[in-house]
């Protein structure tokens, strides 16, 4: 049972890392928005190993369904168009 | 039973420096504000891993908060950087430095 | 002393003329005769006034009367009062007459020639009569100060009436400067004084004392109960606030070698020159000493120096007379040479003659300006002497009165200034022979020079008189002058029946030679028997003059003193003569007088060049205070501005570097602080063990 | 059009090693950080002496684990564990439930089982009621959860304030009406988008 526990969190703290790093890395902006969700859920899954469901619940509703889609529409907002890249220095 | 705590507070400094990482590294205002809910998350594993750790709900009750916090942060700094971007055609956070000097 | 009519009202006599000043700067172009009328008014009043005064003050009663107090209550009372006594109630009715009778003549030299600018001029004539009025009345020194600068200001706008042109503007501007120059030292003296003595009045009251008196207290009992600066002991301190309040004496009263502004100030309308020269600004300092002259008696250095400079100025002026072309400036070196005899009788120990002359000078004087002015309107304006000639017939009112002017000022017997000049030679020279050592040494010398300027006065007088009024018209305009009116000559008329019989109020010589006693009127006058001015009195001056500063006089040089007076008089009135007769071989026999100037040689150039006074006090100002202020300017610029600019500069250099790290890019903010956590982190960590 | 995700490499990468620096401290601290068990919440516990008492405790409440099930327990006030009490008030969140430790078929033990879970003692912490029910320790937060209540009014307003603006002097809000009447082209978003382009004023 342990063994599975620290199997499950190794897997979704790579999952949590691998597409934090990818929100900072990726060329496209609105890539970088779909790694932050994926980022997200990922940590809800986190807390949810940690006794903490409410708070994963809390996480899904407002990270995942507000702030996330509020980044959403930031982004294509202020996309000039789909074949221009992103405005980035 | 649990996971060790301290994996916890090492994934924890993982997804805060790669916060910080996107903050230093980018200068698309966007990616600025999702750095920052990256370190947020980071702030909030730590503080439901003390809460299991100790046993005490009020490190799940301040990561509560700091949800909240973050989305209107989120709410205000979308509503800032749209004006950014209506003033300077642009959302490069170097280009908006009307107030230096 | 309260109680008398005269004196309850004596304030009015200052407030007339000011109010008149205030009446006719907001409404003059409303009021009749553009503010003439008011002027008149209200100096007639004041001379009403005064005359009132001045019979009450002749009754033996003298008037004190603090009015305000503006500071320092208890330790050093600085206020505003009025003190009239006979000397100042013998000023105020000069001043107010000659200022009605000024008025009066404007009417005819401003008016009839429409002059513009009407309101101003009267009101500034209302505020200058205020002014010097209250210069008279002041009873202590500070507020004597203030009117006395305030006198300077109005000679100033006056001066520059016409100030449209060139001359009049600068002529102001440099009567302003000259006067101010000296006013500096009268100042430093004031503060002197007040800080010696604690007080500045010139009268004793029953709660001060004044400062002559203190001085004198202080002298006897050997610097005790007076405070002196800079190490310096009573006596020698004494005189240096004496020389200090000289200097604004000199200035004002135009004596060498701060005489310069007094002939350019010619440029002002005449009557304002009848005024300036006559009875206000340049009596003003004559009538300081005066007023202070029991302080000055106590001082044998100081009334040696002005009796030398008084001499001096006297013979200096006089000779510069005698080149003069214009009618004004004539007038105008004859009056510094007046001055310069009061000057002569104040240092000899001549307190009566001074003030004598002082009064005949005004009436005379004041004559003798205004009949230039009317020749000057005759002659359209133009005040050369040798455009004019053959005026006698033309307009006989103007000769007469002239004339009688011009022998007062000549010193002719028996015209006013006859017996008034003889005065001040005759103490000069009796106080000469008198005293011992230098004191009469210096009286002798500046004696000899005040006689020796009686021939050059009877010269330029007459040589004057000659020019202007006999002979062929040598111009169209002499020929055919512009005539005058009855406010031209009404002035005149009053004047010159003054200036013949002013000499009769002390007629000296003549109690002298016949013996007859008891008509020396203004010596009788001056020496009143009040309680309140028991210090202020002629025989008291002349006590302090023998005990403290070791003048006596000695009339019987000679033989007996009638003797001495014969003597003393007909050496000036011979002198006189000899001058009169010379102006008459020279320019008054020939019909068509010829210019003699040339045959003066070198010297002809000197005289008309003032001695170069000018040039060398504007080489002292341009060749010798322009390089020094040029020299500290660059300190001050260079090094003091230079030091601070420097601590400026740097900052601002310094801040222009390190605000180069404020990018204003939030990316270089967040690096900062990271690394600055990372390097925290890294201390804090080594120093607690965390990495053990 | 879809794009896959490209890797943004680079020069300009370079500061974040400040980062990467951070992270090895941090894991190098915590890696050598003397954390023990993490203590959890549990669930239920055993009654150690079988002294319950009808009436309600006064105490905190705590929790222990037993034979891979949590109880919740009450400690009567600053007594020892020892003296352990559970009451059987159905107001009190606690049930008993007797189970067989030894495995013989008789019930052995009593167990005190915590009816409050996590969320329901997160919800009574945060808005501070004292209850019974609680079963977890923590803090209460009322006034906090006030402030933080009034900041998102004030981060709602300020973000609506924020995303306005003035066009030809009527105010264009996320949520103001749009008059119908105006150029097709210009939609709602592009005008949060874009806007200011048209009259150059930018509120």
């Amino acid at each position: 049972m342990a063994l599975a526990e620290l199997v499950a969190f190794a897997l979704f703290a790579i999952v949590t890392v691998a597409s934090s790093v990818g929100v900072v890395l990726v060329e496209d902006v609105w890539h970088s928005a779909l790694f932050l969700g994926v980022a997200l859920l990922s940590v809800a899954v986190h807390y949810v190993m940690q006794q903490a469901e409410f708070l994963a619940a809390m996480q899904i509703l407002v990270y995942v369904g507000g702030v996330l889609i509020l980044i959403t529409f930031a982004v294509m907002l202020m996309r000039e168009d789909d074949t221009t890249e992103v405005v980035e220095a | 039973m649990a996971v060790d705590t301290s994996y916890y507070l090492i994934l924890s400094a993982a997804v805060f420096c790669t916060g910080l990482f996107g903050i230093l590294t980018r200068r698309n205002a966007l990616l600025f504000l999702m750095s920052v809910e990256l370190m947020l998350n980071a702030a909030n594993i730590n503080l439901v891993a003390f809460s299991q750790y100790y046993g005490n709900l009020t490190g799940q009750v301040f990561a509560l908060f700091t949800m909240a916090l973050a989305a209107a942060e989120v709410a205000v700094g979308i509503g800032i950087i749209l004006v950014l971007y209506r003033n300077f055609e642009d959302v490069d956070v170097a280009e908006a430095a009307t107030m230096r000097w | 002393m309260a109680g008398e009519l005269a004196f309850d009202i004596a304030p009015a006599i200052v407030a007339l003329p000011f109010a008149s000043f205030l009446a006719v700067l907001a409404l003059g172009n409303y009021m009749p005769k553009k503010g003439a009328s008011a002027g008149i008014a209200a100096t007639a009043g004041s001379l009403v006034l005064s005359l009132f005064a001045l019979v009450t003050v002749a009754g033996g009663s003298t008037y004190q009367q603090d009015l305000f107090t503006w500071s320092g209550a208890e330790e050093v009372p600085l206020h505003f009062g009025i003190f009239i006594d006979p000397l100042s109630a013998m000023m105020l009715v000069i001043v107010s007459l000659i200022a009605l009778l000024v008025h009066v003549f404007s009417l005819g030299y401003m008016n009839d020639e429409g002059e513009t600018g009407l309101p101003r001029y009267y009101s500034e004539l209302g505020l200058f009569t205020f002014s010097m009025l209250a210069f008279v009345m002041a009873d202590n020194l500070l507020m004597a100060f203030m009117f006395f600068e305030l006198v300077g200001l109005c000679s100033y706008l006056l001066i520059g009436f016409w100030f449209r042109e060139d001359g009049p503007a600068s002529a102001a501007k440099k009567a302003f400067l000259v006067t101010r120059f000296g006013d500096y030292f009268f100042l430093i003296g004031t503060v002197g004084i007040v800080a010696t003595f604690g007080t500045s009045r010139f009268v004793s009251t029953e709660s001060h004392t004044a400062f002559p008196v203190l001085a004198e207290e202080a002298l006897a009992e050997g610097g005790h109960g007076v405070t002196t600066f800079l190490g310096f002991g009573p006596e020698a301190w004494f005189s240096i606030i004496g020389l200090l309040v000289l200097g604004g004496v000199i200035g004002k009263s135009a004596q060498f070698p701060l005489h310069t502004w007094l002939p350019d100030a010619m440029e002002g309308p005449t009557p304002v020159s009848a005024l300036i020269h006559a009875a206000t600004m340049v009596a003003a300092g004559v009538y300081l000493v005066a007023r202070m002259y029991g302080f000055y008696a106590l001082l044998p250095t100081v009334l040696a120096i002005i009796a030398l400079t008084g001499g001096f100025t006297a013979l200096f002026a006089a000779t510069m007379g005698v080149v003069k072309r214009e009618i004004k400036q004539v007038l105008a070196y004859s009056t510094i040479s007046q001055y310069g005899y009061m000057m002569l009788a104040l240092g000899g120990g001549g307190y009566v003659a001074a003030t004598f002359h002082l009064m005949t000078h005004a009436f005379f004087k004041a004559l003798l300006f205004l009949g230039a002015g009317s020749v000057i309107i005759a002659m359209h304006h133009n005040e050369d002497m040798w455009d004019m000639g053959g005026l006698k017939n033309k307009m006989p009112v103007t000769y007469y009165t002239f004339l009688a002017g011009s022998l007062a000022l000549a010193g002719i017997v028996p015209f006013a200034g006859f017996w008034s000049k003889d005065e001040v030679l005759y103490e000069v020279l009796v106080h000469g022979l008198g005293s011992a050592g230098t004191t009469g040494t210096i009286l002798l010398v500046a004696y000899a020079m005040g006689l020796v300027a009686v021939l050059f006065t009877g010269f330029y007088t007459f040589r004057m008189v000659f020019l202007t009024f006999h002979g062929e018209p040598r111009t169209e305009t002499a020929r055919d002058p512009e005539p005058v009116r009855w406010n031209v000559k009404l002035p005149l008329v009053v004047l010159g029946a003054l200036a013949t019989v002013a000499g009769v109020v002390n007629m000296v010589p003549v109690e002298k030679v016949l013996g007859i006693k008891g008509i020396d009127y203004l010596h009788q006058f001056l020496d009143p028997e009040t309680e309140l001015v028991s210090n202020l009195t002629a025989h008291h001056y002349e006590e302090v003059l023998h005990d403290v500063s070791g003048y006596t006089a000695d009339a019987t040089a000679f033989g007996s003193e009638s003797t001495t007076v014969l003597i003393s008089a007909g050496l000036s009135l011979g002198l006189a003569l000899v001058g009169v007769g010379l102006a008459y071989a020279l320019y008054g026999r020939s019909p068509t007088p010829e210019e003699h100037t040339d045959k003066l040689g070198g010297l002809k150039t000197l005289w008309y060049n003032n001695y170069y006074q000018d040039e060398y006090q504007v080489w002292l100002a341009s060749g010798l205070t322009l390089p020094l202020a040029k020299l500290a300017d660059r300190f001050d610029q260079g090094i003091i501005d230079g030091a601070v600019n420097g601590v400026g500069r740097t900052s601002l250099t310094g801040g222009s570097y390190v605000k180069r790290i404020q990018t204003g890019i939030v990316t270089n903010y967040a690096a900062l602080l990271a690394l600055g956590l990372v390097a925290l982190l890294l201390i804090v960590g080594v120093t607690g063990g965390w990495f053990a | 059009m879809t794009t896959r995700p490209e890797l943004r490499l680079g020069g300009h990468l370079a500061p974040g090693i400040i980062a990467v620096a951070l992270f090895v401290i941090m894991a190098v601290v915590f890696v050598g950080a003397p954390l023990g068990d993490p203590v959890g919440f549990d669930d239920a516990t055993a009654i150690q002496n079988e002294t319950l008492q009808s009436e309600s405790p006064t105490g905190d409440y705590g929790s222990v684990s037993a034979n891979g099930q949590t109880y919740a327990v009450a400690y009567n006030g600053s007594e020892e564990t020892a003296n352990v009490s559970v009451a059987n008030d159905p107001g009190v969140g606690v049930d008993f439930r007797e189970v067989d430790t030894t495995g013989d078929g008789q019930s052995d033990t009593v167990y005190a089982i915590s009816r409050t879970s996590i969320t329901e003692n997160i919800g009574y912490l945060m808005f501070a009621v004292d209850s019974d029910q609680r079963s977890a320790p923590g803090e209460t937060f009322l006034v906090a959860f006030e402030i933080i209540d009034m900041v998102l009014v004030g981060a709602l307003v300020g973000a609506v304030v924020l995303a306005r603006r003035d066009e030809g002097g009527e105010v264009v809000a996320a949520l103001g009406l749009r008059d119908s009447d105006e150029s097709p082209g210009t939609s709602a978003g592009q005008v949060a988008a874009d806007g200011g382009t048209e009259d150059g004023g930018d509120n």
